[in-house]
């Protein structure tokens, strides 16, 4: 299993840069209109901090900041936002992802619709994180604590 | 405001469940399987109203995100897509049901499972509306890797077979994406209707051929297409009971549908283009199909992989008519993704039932199984008739359809593999039936005769979604006429 | 965009590519393998797929790379010397694809032609209206989450998939 | 031979998916042991997506991204890379992803069951 590292210069390193990595994936999310990126890549970045805490400061620590079962459901609530702001466009009149029709006070036309993206790419970035964690967690942790499977 | 959206939603319904169904699996994870069977359920219904407007409106096309075609993506319902659609989903549907019991024991495992069971139905229904190609390839994904995943729940060689499935399933799509790329390359286009308009104007015959040609590969693949069948047998086979009665029915009738689709609405105008020697390779390696499924078919000991041998043969009938591409030969192939959907959920249905029952998946362990499960029994009666192809069960209008095709297309040779592959089903499916029903089981030989005693259905929650198809199967042998002069656009005379 | 970088970038693909299916050692494989990754990154990025080569800088070259090396971490790291058998079928196999391919690519527009079909079909109109219509300078972020959103949202639920097969495989068996 | 030349040089990206291509699909079909098989699907998937960004490039073309003092008076499209391939390229990178935490996630239950990842012995202990 994942240790934590020996190093303290390792370990404190992680500890200080973690925020400002998600941060940057925060960043990464928001600035998607402008500059290459979006809720994918700000997504796997985001993921990339965990992995980032287990790599460094272990497994425990890891388990402490976040639970697996907690990070799967962000990712289904990831989609789940993405889905319900598509459906938006059906309950008011317009066609399934229409972001033109998007309730949002003062603002018309086009905007909407830049507004409508960013919606989304939470979503996308939430859904992806969650279930990128999900994935290394799961590889990173099997047969822990288990029987193996008998031939 | 519902009949409006139905071609998304088709897909959405079952998406909303399964992200709902680890939601709900965190507080009350009893509520998840009754979310699954609602979730389905919903999308037969949704799918049966479809159908009933596409026959009343006509096609439907819906602009997702209001953008027209070729720019934004685009939905496509017509009749046969939506009688597709009915029949994915309505055996989807019962097959959710039927997985409740067949996944007792799997407490805490739920959400995914079931969560995982909607995405598979969900990326059908997506792969079956798609209008653009690249929008399919998308939703083969969701489907594929739901369906991996699946399989592999078996553990053990179910493993092995899962992880063969996951490199021949992602060839298979793979090779589809780089024939999308092709045509994309030469026109610029993704969209279906948009290429038929472009594709007759190509420039280069030579990469339009290869294009089709890798499309045809990798849906081939995707439909266990003899010879490109290689992941089909171990899947089924070695999945748990409630996946591959999930799975074997369903998932190679999407990708024929979809290969289907591409060859008529996409090449549609092309026959000059190679389309032709194309469907003649394609119906001939149907017929190959035929008689290679049933011959390996007859050579079974266990339940399971004989019913996957003849899945392989079945799906030859569907590329058969596809390839013949006659209006009677396609009524045919449609109609037989209703029929085999049906009868090979209700075999697959019964073999998880009597392997929970009677002990085991070998041919032998079916022996008494008349006397023990009348009702399980009368239905495998009636779904090896309709894979015989005696009537009135639903398969023999299906390859009565074919047959009229075959000898319209003037293939008398294809039209005799037709009749061959019934004669190989009345074998293989005769194996089974004389274990179900003649012999007798050896404790019976000496313990007396109190049949009342010994009788061991399966659970309701298995053996209604199994009823049902027993007389879903005998219903569209009733009705196939105006099943196939209303909804298929086929008038015998 | 410099077309020789491009060019020479490509040959190292080949090369690390090979370098990654030959090597015995199954870390060296995969380690190589994330080289492979970032060398793609760097194509894209000469290309001007700049959205691509920053996916590909996090996906193919990290986060794959982690996925490998946790699964190394818990199984084992080198493979055994077998001599090769059966290679046959796979050859023909080979052979009839890369056929197919040389002869498709043959008749393809030139490289970079940009009055390809695909550079004056469909494409402009991202170009020239998705900055008024969608309120996105970035175009493909226009394309990925307006125009074709409905491909967004599916792609996200294909990731979604792996996360709950990945749970749904690698659960904690009960006892 | 500058003819030669010539011809290999306006395809060199296509003669180099088609070289990636091939690796990809010998290992993934050929080779026996199963984590080379998912390096090999790897490198299989990767030589498509080169494949689509090839058809998107346009010689003498920049970023797709609209610069702000042309926002005005329009773009001339044939100055920006076709964005398209590379908003389907961005979901196809996806897609591998996902199949990839799928492949080594049965990697894994395998080798817990087998303890091997050579294809041949797994076979031998079916």
């Amino acid at each position: 299993m994942i240790q934590e590292h020996d190093s303290v210069i390792v370990r404190t390193v992680v500890r200080a840069l973690v925020p400002f990595i998600q941060l940057f994936a925060l960043y990464v999310v928001f600035h998607g209109h402008y500059s290459p990126g979006g809720g994918f890549q700000g997504g796997v970045i985001l993921a990339a901090t965990y992995i980032l805490i287990a790599l460094a400061l272990g497994r425990a620590e890891l388990d402490r900041r976040v639970r697996e079962g907690v990070v799967l459901l962000l990712s289904a609530v990831g989609v789940l936002i993405f889905t319900l702001a598509g459906v938006l466009g059906p309950l008011r009149g317009a066609a399934l992802l229409d972001y033109a029709v998007l309730p949002v006070p003062g603002v018309a036309g086009p905007p909407v619709r830049g507004l409508g993206i960013l919606v989304i790419e939470i979503g996308v970035a939430f859904g992806v994180a969650g279930a990128l964690t999900v994935i290394f967690c799961r590889l990173a942790k099997a047969g822990e604590g288990e029987e193996e499977d008998s031939a | 405001m519902l009949s409006d959206h139905l071609p998304p939603f088709l897909a959405v319904v079952p998406l909303l469940g399964a992200l709902l169904a680890p939601l709900l699996g965190a507080v009350r994870p009893r509520l998840v399987h009754p979310l699954a069977v609602a979730a389905g359920a919903a999308t037969a219904g949704l799918s049966l109203l479809a159908l009933r407007e596409v026959l009343a409106r006509g096609v439907i096309r819906y602009h997702l995100g209001g953008w027209a075609p070729p720019w934004g993506i685009e939905l496509v319902l017509d009749p046969l897509s939506a009688f597709t659609a009915v029949a994915v989903s309505g055996v989807g549907a019962l097959a959710l049901l039927y997985a409740g019991p067949a996944a007792a024991g799997r407490e805490g495992r739920e959400a995914p499972f079931f969560g995982l069971a909607l995405l598979l139905l969900a990326g059908l229904m997506g792969m079956i509306v798609a209008g653009d190609l690249f929008n399919l390839f998308v939703f083969l994904e969701v489907a594929s890797i739901a369906g991996y995943a699946l399989v592999a729940t078996g553990g053990g060689r179910a493993l092995v077979a899962a992880f063969r499935y996951l490199i021949l399933g992602t060839v298979g799509a793979s090779l589809y994406l780089l024939g999308v790329g092709h045509l994309y390359l030469m026109t610029g286009s993704l969209n279906m209707a948009d290429l038929a308009q472009r594709v007759p104007e190509l420039a280069s015959p030579r990469v339009l051929a290869v294009a089709v040609g890798f499309v045809v590969i990798g849906l081939g693949i995707k439909m266990g297409l003899f010879p490109l069948h290689g992941w089909l047998p171990d899947a089924y086979t070695h999945a748990p009971p409630a996946v591959a009665a999930l799975i074997a029915p369903i998932t190679t009738k999407a990708a024929a549908y979809a290969l289907a689709r591409i060859l008529f609405s996409v090449l549609g105008g092309a026959e000059g283009l190679g389309r032709a020697p194309l469907l003649t390779v394609l119906a001939w390696a149907g017929g190959v199909a035929i008689v290679a499924g049933g011959v390996m078919a007859i050579r079974q000991t266990d339940l399971r992989r004989l019913l996957a041998y003849s899945s392989v043969s079945q799906m030859g009938y569907i590329a058969l008519g596809i390839g013949l591409a006659n209006p009677a030969a396609l009524a045919g192939a449609f109609l037989h993704i209703l029929n085999h959907a049906m009868m090979k959920g209700c075999l697959f249905f019964a073999a998880g039932a009597a392997a929970a029952r009677l002990g085991g998946p070998a041919l032998t362990d079916l022996r008494g199984m008349h006397r023990r499960m009348p009702w399980t029994t009368a239905c495998v009666v009636v779904a090896a008739l309709s894979m015989i192809g005696v009537p009135p069960a639903g398969g023999f209008f299906s390859k009565w359809y074919l047959l009229v095709g075959a000898v319209q297309g003037g293939q008398p040779v294809l039209a005799g593999v037709i009749l061959a592959g019934g004669l190989l089903a009345v074998v293989y499916m005769f194996r089974v039936l004389e274990h179900a029903c003649l012999v007798p089981r050896d404790e019976d030989e000496h313990a007396g005769s109190d049949p009342a005693l010994e009788r061991r259905e399966a659970p309701p929650g298995m053996l209604v979604p199994l009823l049902a198809l027993g007389v879903g199967i005998l219903a569209v042998g009733i009705w196939n006429a105006p099943i196939v002069s209303g909804v298929l656009g086929f008038t015998a005379r | 965009m410099s077309v020789l970088l491009n060019d020479l970038f490509l040959a190292m693909l080949v090369v690390l590519a090979l370098v990654a299916v030959r090597v015995r050692d199954l870390v060296g494989a995969v380690l190589a393998l994330a080289a492979y990754g970032f060398t793609l990154s760097l194509v894209w990025a000469a290309m001007g797929a700049v959205d691509v080569a920053f996916t590909e800088a996090v996906v193919g070259a990290g986060a794959s790379t982690v996925f490998f090396l946790a699964t190394l971490l818990r199984t084992v790291r080198t493979e055994r010397a077998r001599p090769p058998r059966g290679r046959g079928p796979a050859l023909a196999a080979v052979l009839l694809l890369g056929g197919l391919l040389v002869l498709a690519a043959h008749d393809f527009p030139h490289w970079g032609d940009p009055a390809s079909p695909a550079s004056v079909h469909v494409s402009p109109r991202y170009l020239e209206q998705g900055y008024h219509e969608t309120a996105a300078p970035n175009i493909v972020t226009a394309v990925l989450a307006d125009y074709r959103a409905y491909d967004t949202l599916i792609e996200v639920v294909v990731i979604f998939t792996a996360g709950l097969a990945c749970w749904l495989l690698l659960g904690r068996r009960r006892t | 031979m500058t003819e030669i030349l010539a011809y290999a040089g306006a395809r060199y990206n296509y003669w180099v998916y088609i070289a990636l291509m091939l690796v990809g699909f010998y290992t993934m079909i050929a080779h026996r042991n199963l984590l080379k098989k998912v390096i090999g699907m790897n490198v299989f998937q990767t030589a498509i997506i080169l494949f689509f960004l090839s058809t998107s490039a346009k010689l003498g073309g920049t970023l797709p991204i609209v610069p702000s003092q042309v926002t005005k008076d329009g773009v001339a499209a044939a100055g920006l890379m076709n964005p398209l391939p590379h908003a389907l390229m961005l979901t196809a990178i996806v897609v591998m992803v996902a199949t990839l935490g799928v492949a080594l996630a049965l990697l894994v239950r395998i080798f817990r069951r087998y303890r091997t990842f050579d294809e041949d012995v797994i076979l031998d202990r079916l």
